[in-house]
């Protein structure tokens, strides 16, 4: 059932405004965290109110501008849609908190927070974001904003970063575009409100060859081997701007992207008989493993977080592309676990680091003792990651390796495992260097980092533990995810 | 290195010319598109319908009036366009009379003064003046009968001013061109065109008709005439200022 | 095809004008010889467009009374009149500005004034 | 007596008679002038506007001024290509107003040469309005005189270092290309005895003969308007011109004197389509090239400059590439999308140059590295510089989206997706200047203290700036409009081409 | 019009066409190319355009070279 509604534009347009009002009125500080918390609270209760009608299957459009011919700007709020933004808009509000604490000495605070909020506008553009062009552009729009941000300390490497981080998603977004011209041209719409749009008799080269413009330009943003160059550069930003990068915008919406073009525009039915897929799969699966032994070697604790996120990106994109419905339920969820977890974790990092200015894993010895709740937020989240029950990262797990048996193909089983067994090697060793290594030198007191930095990060484990044990409740996000699934299974 | 380029380039250009030449008419063909087509009629019912036994006149004035009216503009545009690149910073004592492109004494004058002319030239201009001013009026007035017109007139006239200043000096052709009268003169072309024109529409409903009814033959010889006195003055005002501003410069 | 162009040996001529001038533009580094050129290809277009419109024995298109025909065309000569007075429009500016040129870099030749730029 | 069916006459008419009183109402005092263009302007706009409101109603429509109908007389003929002099008469009644203080902050302005500077732009004007709805070659011609005549004197006038050289190098190639324009009128005048566009065009269809002379002029015309145009290689004078230029006079010659190139294009494809004579698959796929290449070209040197007036220049050679190769890709996607990029793009870069201008007015500095920070300082003038530079990438919902988008889809109607990509990574490598621009302008701090101390720009140039900003976003919002009102005439230029 | 006038004609036209072509003199380039114009007028005066000629007469072989002559003048009068 499709209902017009402004909602899915309100909810992009109130983070929209917010910036707006930071940007033009930002120089007070008490008015500048008036705003984003305002704007970030009323967002999340825009997006949370679509959610009772959204779980029972109501869509919420909203055409904004029709050009011609269906090439026009609209917001469509579907389940995928908005488990998306679900997930973004909440998380909004807790790296709001966490950055307000982050960066309470930091000088440029009112560049930073409007292009914060601008960031956050666009990544819930992309998820209600009607048809290709409308994604595309918010697409765009996420780029740009966020570069202010990865450059924000102006230092030499950070302008290189930012620039890779240009030259990386400028020239994706350009084949995202060739992409929807070539849609629009092959089928006269460029809609993502279907299960699929293209159609067989467009010839299997020139399918080939549009699946290949989209997945690339989307697969530059989720920072798929071998296009990941950018992302551990990034980690010279700001540790909120690094979580909201990996958690929350950028790597997601590439995913996402990815998604939409597997399930809204070329659709289950199309792809299982054409094989594009497997090689995509393939890609996949060597991504995570990689990724996940690069991550071993890395002794910068962010940098490792950094080679971790691109590792479980992959996991969506393994899933999507497996085309089965347990699967699909995986890559959905998963925009959920990782987000949360990996989230925490930065958290962590950048509440270690401002309050004992380390950055390194040697250095983290003993930390447990010091920041006990931090550490404890840490730990939740790496047994997420490694796929022990009762966690979010789980849920992926389960599904994808039911996918798998689903779709007969064993050997993902094998991929998961063997990514389970990496993150352990990754993740453990911190923990039990924080909590069972003695400190070198004298052991430190406990000193936990300031509120607006532990209680964010001490939700978000929350929600960890939340996601992994509350697949089965109605009403929770995983019953968005399945509404999602019927949708694009036509089921 | 561009000597053997532009030789190439040229020998480029003028095969295909060659062979688009080749394709034409045969020149001097009577029944060539051109003499067959549109021609035949100007060459048959133009003297009655344009009013000029010379049909380059009654072509150039009447069936394709808006070309002579563009014609006028073009060297008027140029005129301008010589001011404008010319009036230039050395002349300090510069205010609202300079706008009239009237010749200013400048420093550039002071270098170059007036070349000295032979006295047998001198004679000879000044002797000839009159008459080449009579033959102007003559090629401008009887433009419409005889070879000649108002553009032709107007560049005897521009010519003979241009004359007379090499030998006279500018001190002494300076009062012809009067500051107050001079951006009249400037535009006075295009604006009898457009005077000619409205008149014309006023008459016959479209802009720049002439009156083909015999009864208004008089008025349309009157309008024809304005027209050539028109742009045989703007054309010689424009010419000798161009070649003033020039030797000023 | 030779007999055809002997046939219209002022096209023929006027190309070669043209060419003439188009070499004058492009090999000399003197802006003035630049736009002696120029004009030489002006006059070129002209003689080609006044040959357009000759006619075999023919008179001039102007009818007094004792004249007959043929008469040449009088459109290509009405456009050679405004061709000639857009020419020296163009040249009157060309000038003017190779003489500002003069003034600002104290030299009018194109590679000299490549290198001043 | 009504004036209904003489606008078309008095629009020619309206900016040349201005033209020449303006010297005339200079005598009266220092700031006439600027009002005297001023109101020729409003009144050409205002016949401009009912020219396009009568083409609305009845379609094309023709006047012939003396009464004798083609081919014996100059025909105008106002067609949907032709509702272009909306934009000229837009964009230069806002270059005359954005004129009035910008002239102030020129030397050599102050020693007389305002009256001539708004004579030649009026008379610029007028040339493009003359060149655009003429129906005959060699009234084409006349006109196109009358336009490059006063371009190259506006080029100079400026009294920039380099001014007068890239004035002549302008004057140089177009006169050239002039000639070239003038020896294919000629060429076409031998072989059909006929002057008239209409009348060539129907004497050329089943024409008998030799039909070398046709070929040749086809050549000619296309050579000498794509230097009009700027198009690759030919476009060599455009930088330097454009950029030496007095900013208001950037915007004329960029948004509207180089359009007149591509709408001499469409005029010689109405007579060679509508003749049918040869097969013009070649002749487009050289364009469709050469497009490419400027669009590639031209987007690759602008990204190089650190001068912001001669990044522009390059950007306009770049979208003179795309509305080549839209209209070199002979789909009916493509030359619509090239069509109203002729519109858009006068806007977009009018607020480009405007935008520019002001900055320029206010600081003396024109590189990016001078400019830092100059957002800050002057906050209208640098969103509407913004605003722009978005449209000009081609960012929805803004003004350069659809016609590229059209573009793009004509290439893949044509069957050649290779330039859709061009087309797409051309915009993009246009995106990276724009982001280095909007980098350098809001995010690093100021070097020279003008800058940081500047105001924003004065009323005069304020509001021309921000009227064609919004103009973009306007005409991105409503991109359908001129879509739809051009179809009839690209339906028409490519109904010989069947399909 | 005789055979062999036109094609004096014409040849003299291409000769002081290569002349203004190779002076190294611009005033001798720009005296030759007034000559050139005479010719021009002469010629058009036999194709039966008489009111052309005497446009090129005055415009194309007068003024056009007082102006070449005013611009060398002012300018340089040596090709380098």
């Amino acid at each position: 059932m499709e209902v017009v509604d402004i909602r899915p534009l309100l909810a992009p347009a109130m983070s929209f405004a917010c910036a707006g009002m930071v940007f033009l009125f930002g120089r007070k500080t008490h008015w500048r965290r008036f705003w984003m918390l305002s704007a970030a609270t009323i967002k999340m209760l825009i997006v949370l109110s679509m959610l009772p009608g959204s779980l029972q299957g109501v869509v919420y459009t909203f055409d904004l501008v029709d050009f011609t011919g269906g090439i026009g700007l609209g917001f469509r709020a579907d389940a995928l849609g908005m488990f998306f933004a679900l997930v973004s808009s909440s998380l909004w509000v807790a790296t709001t908190v966490y950055a307000i604490g982050y960066m309470r000495e930091d000088e440029k605070r009112v560049r930073f927070f409007g292009f914060f909020a601008l960031c956050v506008s666009t990544t819930v553009g992309i998820a209600f974001a009607e048809n290709l062009l409308t994604f595309f552009l918010f697409y765009e729009m996420l780029t740009i904003c966020t570069y202010p941000l990865v450059i924000h300390y102006e230092t030499p490497e950070a302008l290189s970063a930012g620039r890779a981080y240009l030259t990386y998603t400028l020239i994706g977004g350009a084949f995202v575009l060739v992409g929807t011209v070539m849609v629009h041209d092959a089928t006269g719409t460029i809609s993502l409100g279907h299960p699929g749009i293209l159609d067989a008799g467009i010839g299997t080269g020139r399918l080939g060859f549009i699946f290949g413009l989209l997945v690339i330009g989307f697969a530059t943003k989720a920072a798929l081997m071998p296009l990941h160059g950018w992302l551990p550069r990034a980690m010279v930003a700001p540790t909120p701007v690094s979580a909201l990068l990996h958690a929350v915008a950028v790597v997601k919406a590439g995913a996402f992207g990815i998604v939409r073009t597997v399930y809204n525009v070329f659709g289950v039915d199309l792809l299982d008989g054409l094989g594009f897929t497997l090689p995509l799969a393939a890609l996949a699966a060597f991504t995570i493993i990689t990724a996940s032994v690069i991550a071993i070697f890395q002794d910068d604790l962010k940098r490792r977080l950094a080679y971790s996120t691109i590792s479980q990106i992959s996991y969506i994109v393994l899933a999507a592309s497996m085309l089965t419905p347990f699967a699909a339920t995986a890559a959905i969820v998963h925009f959920a676990n990782q987000a949360l977890a990996k989230i925490t974790m930065f958290f962590v990092a950048g509440a270690i680091q401002r309050t004992t200015g380390k950055t390194n894993v040697h250095e983290l010895a003993g930390i447990g003792h010091q920041m006990p709740w931090t550490m404890g937020a840490f730990t939740v989240a790496s047994l997420s990651f490694i796929g022990m029950p009762l966690f979010a990262g789980f849920i992926t797990k389960w599904y994808i390796s039911l996918g798998a048996l689903e779709s007969g193909q064993w050997w993902f089983l094998l991929v998961m495992i063997t990514s389970s067994l990496l993150n352990a090697a990754y993740f453990l060793p911190i923990v039990y260097l924080a909590f069972f290594k003695p400190a070198r030198g004298a052991a430190a007191p406990m000193k936990e980092a300031r509120p607006t930095l532990l209680v964010p990060t001490l939700v978000c484990a929350i929600w960890v533990i939340a996601l992994g044990t509350t697949s089965e409740v109605a009403g929770m996000p995983f019953s968005l995810a399945e509404a999602a699934v019927r949708f694009v299974f036509r089921m | 290195m561009r000597r053997p380029i532009a030789i190439s380039l040229a020998f480029l250009a003028a095969v295909p010319l060659l062979a688009g030449v080749a394709g034409l008419p045969v020149h001097g063909d009577p029944s060539a598109p051109v003499h067959t087509h549109v021609s035949a009629r100007y060459i048959e019912h133009g003297v009655e319908e344009a009013g000029a036994s010379n049909l380059v006149t009654g072509v150039l004035l009447n069936y394709r009036g808006l070309d002579a009216a563009g014609e006028v503009t073009v060297i008027f545009t140029a005129l301008i366009a010589v001011l404008a690149v010319l009036t230039v910073a050395s002349t300090r004592d510069a205010d609202a009379s300079n706008h009239d492109g009237r010749v200013r004494r400048s420093d550039a004058d002071r270098r170059h003064p007036d070349h000295p002319v032979s006295p047998i030239v001198h004679f000879v201009v000044r002797l000839i003046a009159p008459f080449t001013a009579l033959y102007a009026a003559y090629v401008i007035l009887h433009g419409h009968v005889t070879p000649g017109g108002g553009f032709q007139g107007g560049a005897i006239l521009g010519g003979l001013f241009i004359a007379l200043t090499m030998v006279l000096g500018k001190e002494r052709t300076r009062p012809l061109v009067r500051p107050v009268l001079a951006p009249w003169m400037q535009g006075a072309a295009v604006l009898t065109f457009a005077a000619v024109g409205a008149v014309g529409a006023l008459l016959t409903g479209v802009y720049l008709g002439f009156p083909v009814d015999p009864s208004l033959r008089i008025v349309r010889d009157l309008m024809l005439i304005a027209l050539e006195v028109g742009i045989a003055l703007g054309g010689a005002a424009v010419l000798a200022m161009i070649f003033l501003q020039m030797e000023a410069s | 095809m030779l007999t055809a162009l002997w046939h219209n040996i002022d096209y023929v001529a006027s190309v070669v004008l043209f060419c003439i001038g188009l070499y004058v533009v492009i090999a000399k580094n003197n802006l003035i010889k630049k736009f002696l050129g120029l004009n030489i290809m002006e006059t070129a277009v002209f003689a080609f467009i006044i040959a357009l419109g000759v006619i075999e024995d023919g008179q001039p298109p102007i009818m007094t009374g004792d004249a007959h025909g043929p008469f040449a065309s009088p459109l290509p000569q009405t456009l050679v009149l405004t061709g000639i007075v857009v020419a020296v429009s163009t040249t009157a500016l060309a000038l003017t500005l190779i003489i500002r040129v003069y003034r600002r870099f104290g030299t009018i030749e194109a590679d000299e004034l490549r290198e001043l730029e | 007596m009504h004036l209904w069916p003489h606008w078309l006459a008095l629009i020619v008419l309206t900016p040349l008679v201005g033209a020449a009183l303006t010297p005339v109402v200079a005598l009266i005092d220092r700031r006439t002038p600027t009002w005297w263009a001023l109101s020729t302007m409003t009144v050409t706009s205002f016949a401009a506007t009912m020219l396009v409101l009568r083409i609305f109603h009845e379609g094309p429509f023709s006047y012939v001024p003396g009464g004798w109908t083609a081919p014996y007389g100059i025909e105008l003929h106002f067609d949907e290509f032709s509702a272009v002099v909306g934009v000229i008469c837009l964009v230069g009644w806002l270059a005359v107003l954005f004129s009035s203080r910008y002239t102030d902050s020129l030397p050599e302005f102050a020693r007389g040469r305002t009256p001539y500077y708004y004579t030649l732009l009026l008379l610029n004007c007028g040339g493009m309005i003359g060149f655009t709805v003429t129906g005959d070659l060699f009234n084409l011609f006349v006109f196109m005189e009358v336009l490059s005549l006063s371009g190259y004197a506006l080029v100079a006038v400026g009294g920039e270092r380099i001014a007068e050289m890239a004035a002549f190098k302008y004057l140089l190639m177009g006169a050239i290309s002039s000639l070239l324009v003038l020896f294919a009128i000629g060429f076409l005048y031998g072989i059909t005895g006929t002057l008239n566009i209409a009348d060539v065009t129907a004497r050329l269809h089943g024409f008998e003969g030799p039909t070398a002379p046709a070929a040749v002029a086809l050549g000619m015309l296309v050579v000498g308007f794509a230097t009009k145009a700027a198009v690759f290689p030919l476009h060599v004078w455009l930088p330097d011109a454009h950029a030496a230029a007095p900013s208001p006079v950037s915007a004329v010659l960029s948004g509207l004197v180089v359009k007149v190139g591509v709408i001499g294009m469409i005029r010689v494809y109405r007579i060679y389509y509508g003749s049918g004579m040869f097969d013009l698959t070649v002749l487009n796929l050289v364009l469709i090239w050469l497009g490419a290449i400027s669009i590639v070209m031209g987007a690759f040197f602008a990204v190089f400059q650190d001068d912001v007036k001669l990044m522009l220049a390059y950007s306009t050679i770049s979208n003179i590439g795309y509305i080549v190769m839209g209209l070199g890709l002979a789909t009916t996607y493509g030359v619509i999308g090239a069509s109203v990029h002729i519109f858009n793009h006068a806007l977009i870069k009018a607020t480009l140059f405007f935008a520019v201008g002001a900055i320029i007015y206010r600081t003396g500095y024109r590189t990016l590295t001078d400019l830092r920070g100059v957002g800050r300082a002057m906050p209208l003038t640098a969103v509407a510089l913004s605003v722009g530079a978005i449209s000009i990438v081609g960012i929805p919902p803004t003004a350069g989206f659809l016609c590229k988008w059209y573009i793009a889809l004509g290439a893949f109607q044509a069957d050649r997706p290779f330039f859709g990509f061009v087309l797409i990574f051309g915009a993009l490598l246009i995106f990276i200047y724009y982001i280095r621009m909007v980098n350098a302008f809001y995010f690093r701090e100021p070097v020279h203290a003008e800058v940081a101390e500047a105001k924003d720009a004065p009323v005069s140039m304020l509001l021309p700036t921000l009227v064609l900003a919004s103009l973009c976003l306007i005409m991105g919002i409503l991109g359908r409009v001129p879509l739809t009102f051009i179809e009839p005439g690209v339906a028409r230029l490519l109904a010989p081409l069947g399909g | 019009m005789s055979l062999t006038f036109d094609i004096f004609l014409l040849l003299y036209l291409i000769a002081a066409a290569l002349v203004v072509a190779r002076a190294k003199d611009l005033l001798a380039a720009s005296i030759v190319f007034s000559s050139y114009g005479l010719a021009l007028c002469l010629l058009w005066q036999y194709r039966g355009a008489p009111d052309v000629a005497m446009t090129e007469a005055a415009v194309g072989a007068g003024i056009t070279t007082v102006l070449f002559l005013v611009a060398i003048g002012r300018t340089t009068r040596r090709e380098k």
